[in-house]
């Protein structure tokens, strides 16, 4: 009784702290000085029209790399938690077999999620979405042919070959923008093409297609430790 | 004209999602609540359509799209957990 | 012109609408999980249907991308609740049978047992 | 519309935090995490909202020259879309750490943990 | 813009019901389960209407099937345990 | 398991060019760098998934095929229209006049394109709800049981598009 009160206490408090922030809340009549820098140089500086992917990759690229590594050791840790020695309870009962429209169904679906999912880490910079969204969408890929066949071997070599060659060359595009163009991962190491067509913004579509294989290789390799405990 | 009617069909839009609020309070078992969440997301849909027209960014359609292609996939993932649990 | 194509968009529009909540509505009104999967998979596809149709007349520069949204939902749609049917059969969610005939508890009674 | 999106933010926060301080279940516990999680998301992104104006993506609709007049703060939005990824990884993990613990201890009751309480 | 005001009300009042259902002991943890997806659901939507599409698709993308299938991953193992 | 369908052969090619349609319609452009990367994004996709089908998979690319699938379509989106305005009859109607059942029918289809294509069709026509495909039966929930027999029920639910389906899959 006496930790539900302190938790109301506690919640009581925080509630307090919202409600004063929530009434001094006063939006922005326009943009602060970091936003009015993005919003006006984004253009030239990298040639993106999305600028949060511009944001993302560029002006804050150190912090995404540190970001994409966070999730590998995430799905490292998963990986190494559940590993070996997991008693499940008892012997799993069969499960009812997948039916024939899941199958023929996921069949068709699962090459347009994987395009659809590279279309958006290939579009990153000119439409909503990058390399993250990609990834969880090959990931969501991934996912719908686990659910259809539980038994079903993945290569865990390909998603590992994947996940640390797009992790090199995402390091190593760093390293060249430093020696070719500005500083680490400074986009401008290709050429800007034309603002608004595929191939522009320098390297930001190469970055992001990494990036995207990346986290998805990491969303993979986490579903699949989860799921293979059964066999 | 034009104004008012996409207007009427937001307001209806905004029926259908309470209506489907109520069967997912209500649904007396799982899978009744799983259907109303599918028809949630349909109509979220839809919202996210009348948001693209009503801003004029053809941009915001890709949350559509990621919407109608991976919305079944929750609804699936719950129907294997009830098969599986029933056995 | 061009007002009477978004007057046209905009009924198309609101008629998606009105189908989305009749369909919602017979989520509410059926009374077992079957044939709420019935109202919600069907009034909701054409609705949906229906609304992109109208969005595509009143901006006709969206026209591409709501085509693929159309032809996504019309796979995923009825195939969320095809499995979804499959799993209430299965589990022997409790139904309303009028005619009394269901041949699929004639020939899975193993599907019997589960939670009622 | 910014204040109800906060308000609302600020109330996801504290159910969420309330179901994850009172509930024993650790399951429930992380879902309690995931809803407060999700408030936090809509109250930074809610920061970064100025009324009237239009996403940070230029294009046909918003050209780059009058883009500083159009669009929003395209910081937040960039913090809350790796907070998301990262919320993903978090759950997963927390998920991992409560099935290890159902397998050594074959419950999920927190109070029932003796060796978690100092 | 009277359209995204009450689209937003409507939203708002959806996150805090399922919120509510979320974190309600009452019922079962696979509802909570589903609650809580529904709350990412209205999240995604009222993201895009503050104007954050990269936002809302991002909470589509893991929100709509990988968080869902986690949770119901792990729930579907522990026996016994679901229920507190 | 009761296998009655046949186990199609990879259909890499016809993936391929599924793949680049949805690129080209998603990208909404046919700038020969926008082709070219969906050429190369297909080809990587359609080459990783051996098992992955398309619309084109055990299509009949004959005129009488072609010609069956725009009637097809046509006869499908007819019967879409059909069935909600009978759902909508139906919710609005204070009785609520149902007679719920589930029926057994019979399908002559084998591709599996074809079955998914049959039972979604089913799924989204008057009344109707594919809850199971085994082997040449379907059991599907009906709102409105009219005919409980086999025959009844597959002359009813069926043969409308299985009439087509047959011309295109086979």
């Amino acid at each position: 009784m006496i930790k539900r009160a302190i938790a109301f206490a506690l919640l009581a408090g925080l509630g307090l702290v919202f409600l004063a922030l929530w009434q001094g809340f006063e939006p922005d009549p326009s943009l602060n000085r970091s936003a009015l820098y993005y919003a006006e140089n984004t253009v030239t500086d990298t040639g993106a029209a999305n600028i949060v992917a511009a944001v993302i990759v560029t002006y804050r690229g150190l912090d995404t790399l540190g970001e994409v590594t966070v999730l590998f050791l995430t799905a490292a840790i998963v990986a190494m938690v559940l590993r070996g020695g997991l008693a499940d309870s008892g012997p799993r009962p069969g499960r009812w077999p997948t039916g024939e429209l899941l199958h023929t169904g996921s069949r068709l679906l699962v090459p347009l999620i994987a395009l659809f999912g590279a279309y958006v880490f290939l579009n990153g910079h000119l439409t909503p979405g990058g390399g993250f969204q990609g990834g969880a969408i090959i990931a969501s890929a991934m996912l719908l042919m686990l659910l259809t066949d539980p038994a079903r071997n993945f290569s865990h070599r390909l998603i590992a070959t994947t996940e640390s060659v797009s992790g090199l060359a995402y390091v190593a595009i760093g390293l060249a923008g430093m020696a070719l163009a500005g500083g680490f991962l400074d986009n401008r190491i290709l050429p800007m093409g034309e603002f608004g067509s595929i191939l522009s913004a320098g390297a930001i579509p190469l970055i992001y297609a990494l990036i995207g294989l990346k986290v998805g290789a990491e969303f993979s390799s986490i579903l699949l430790s989860l799921s293979e405990r059964e066999k | 004209m034009a104004d008012l009617l996409i207007l009427a069909a937001a307001a209806m839009a905004g029926i259908a999602f309470l209506l489907a609020l109520v069967r997912f309070l209500r649904g007396p078992t799982a899978v009744d609540r799983v259907i109303a969440f599918d028809v949630l997301t349909i109509v979220a849909l839809t919202g996210i359509v009348l948001v693209a027209l009503e801003e004029g960014r053809a941009v915001y359609l890709d949350v559509a799209l990621v919407y109608a292609l991976l919305s079944f996939l929750g609804v699936i993932v719950v129907a294997r957990y009830l098969e599986d649990r029933a056995k | 012109m061009s007002g009477l194509l978004e007057i046209l968009g905009a009924a198309v529009l609101f008629a998606g609408t009105v189908f989305l909540a009749l369909g919602a509505l017979g989520l509410i009104r059926m009374p077992d999980s079957f044939n709420r999967i019935q109202a919600g998979t069907k009034a909701t596809t054409l609705g949906t249907l229906l609304v992109l149709l109208g969005a595509g007349l009143l901006a006709p520069t969206f026209a591409f991308k709501l085509v693929l949204i159309g032809v996504f939902l019309l796979f995923t749609n009825p195939l969320s609740s095809q499995v979804l049917a499959r799993a209430a059969a299965r589990i022997h969610a409790p139904k309303v049978l009028g005619g009394a005939v269901d041949r699929f508890d004639e020939d899975h009674p193993d599907a019997k047992g589960g939670r009622a | 519309m910014v204040y109800l999106a906060l308000a609302t933010g600020f109330a996801l926060i504290l159910l969420g935090l309330y179901g994850a301080i009172t509930r024993r279940n650790l399951l429930r516990l992380i879902v309690g995490f995931t809803v407060a999680d999700t408030g936090t998301h809509l109250v930074m992104v809610s920061v970064g909202y100025l009324p009237g104006r239009t996403a940070p993506i230029l294009g046909a609709a918003v050209p780059p020259e009058v883009a500083a007049l159009r669009i929003i703060d395209p910081v937040p939005q960039a913090l809350v879309l790796t907070a998301i990824v990262i919320g993903l990884g978090v759950t997963a993990l927390m998920l991992a750490y409560a099935w290890r613990i159902y397998a050594t201890r074959g419950t999920l009751d927190i109070s029932r943990l003796r060796q978690l309480k100092w | 813009m009277s359209i995204l005001t009450g689209m937003s009300v409507v939203l708002a009042a959806g996150m805090i019901v399922a919120a509510l259902v979320a974190i309600s002991p009452q019922r079962s943890i696979a509802i909570s389960i589903i609650a809580s997806g529904a709350v990412s659901l209205f999240a995604s939507v009222m993201f895009l209407l503050l104007a954050a599409p990269d936002v809302a698709m991002t909470e589509a993308a893991i929100g709509s099937g990988l968080t869902t299938f986690l949770f119901f991953f792990v729930l579907g193992r522990v026996r016994g345990g679901g229920d507190d | 398991m009761n296998v009655a369908y046949t186990t199609s052969r990879p259909h890499r090619t016809g993936v391929f060019f599924a793949l680049l349609l949805f690129w080209v319609l998603l990208s909404g452009s046919l700038a020969p760098t926008t082709l070219g990367i969906g050429v190369i994004v297909g080809a990587i996709i359609a080459w990783l998934l051996p098992g992955a089908m398309s619309f084109f998979s055990d299509f009949r690319f004959s005129g009488r095929a072609v010609r069956a699938a725009i009637a097809y379509f046509g006869y499908f989106l007819l019967a879409l229209v059909k069935a909600n305005l009978r759902v909508a009859g139906l919710v609005l109607s204070p009785a609520l006049p149902i007679n719920p059942g589930f029926v057994k029918v019979r399908t002559r289809l084998k591709s599996p394109m074809g079955r998914l294509l049959l039972a979604n069709s089913i799924t989204l026509t008057p009344g109707t709800l594919t809850v199971e495909i085994e082997g040449e039966w379907l059991y599907v929930h009906w709102v409105t049981a009219d005919a409980p027999d086999i025959e009844g029920a597959t002359h009813e639910i069926v043969e409308g598009f299985e009439r087509y389906l047959e011309v295109m899959y086979g």
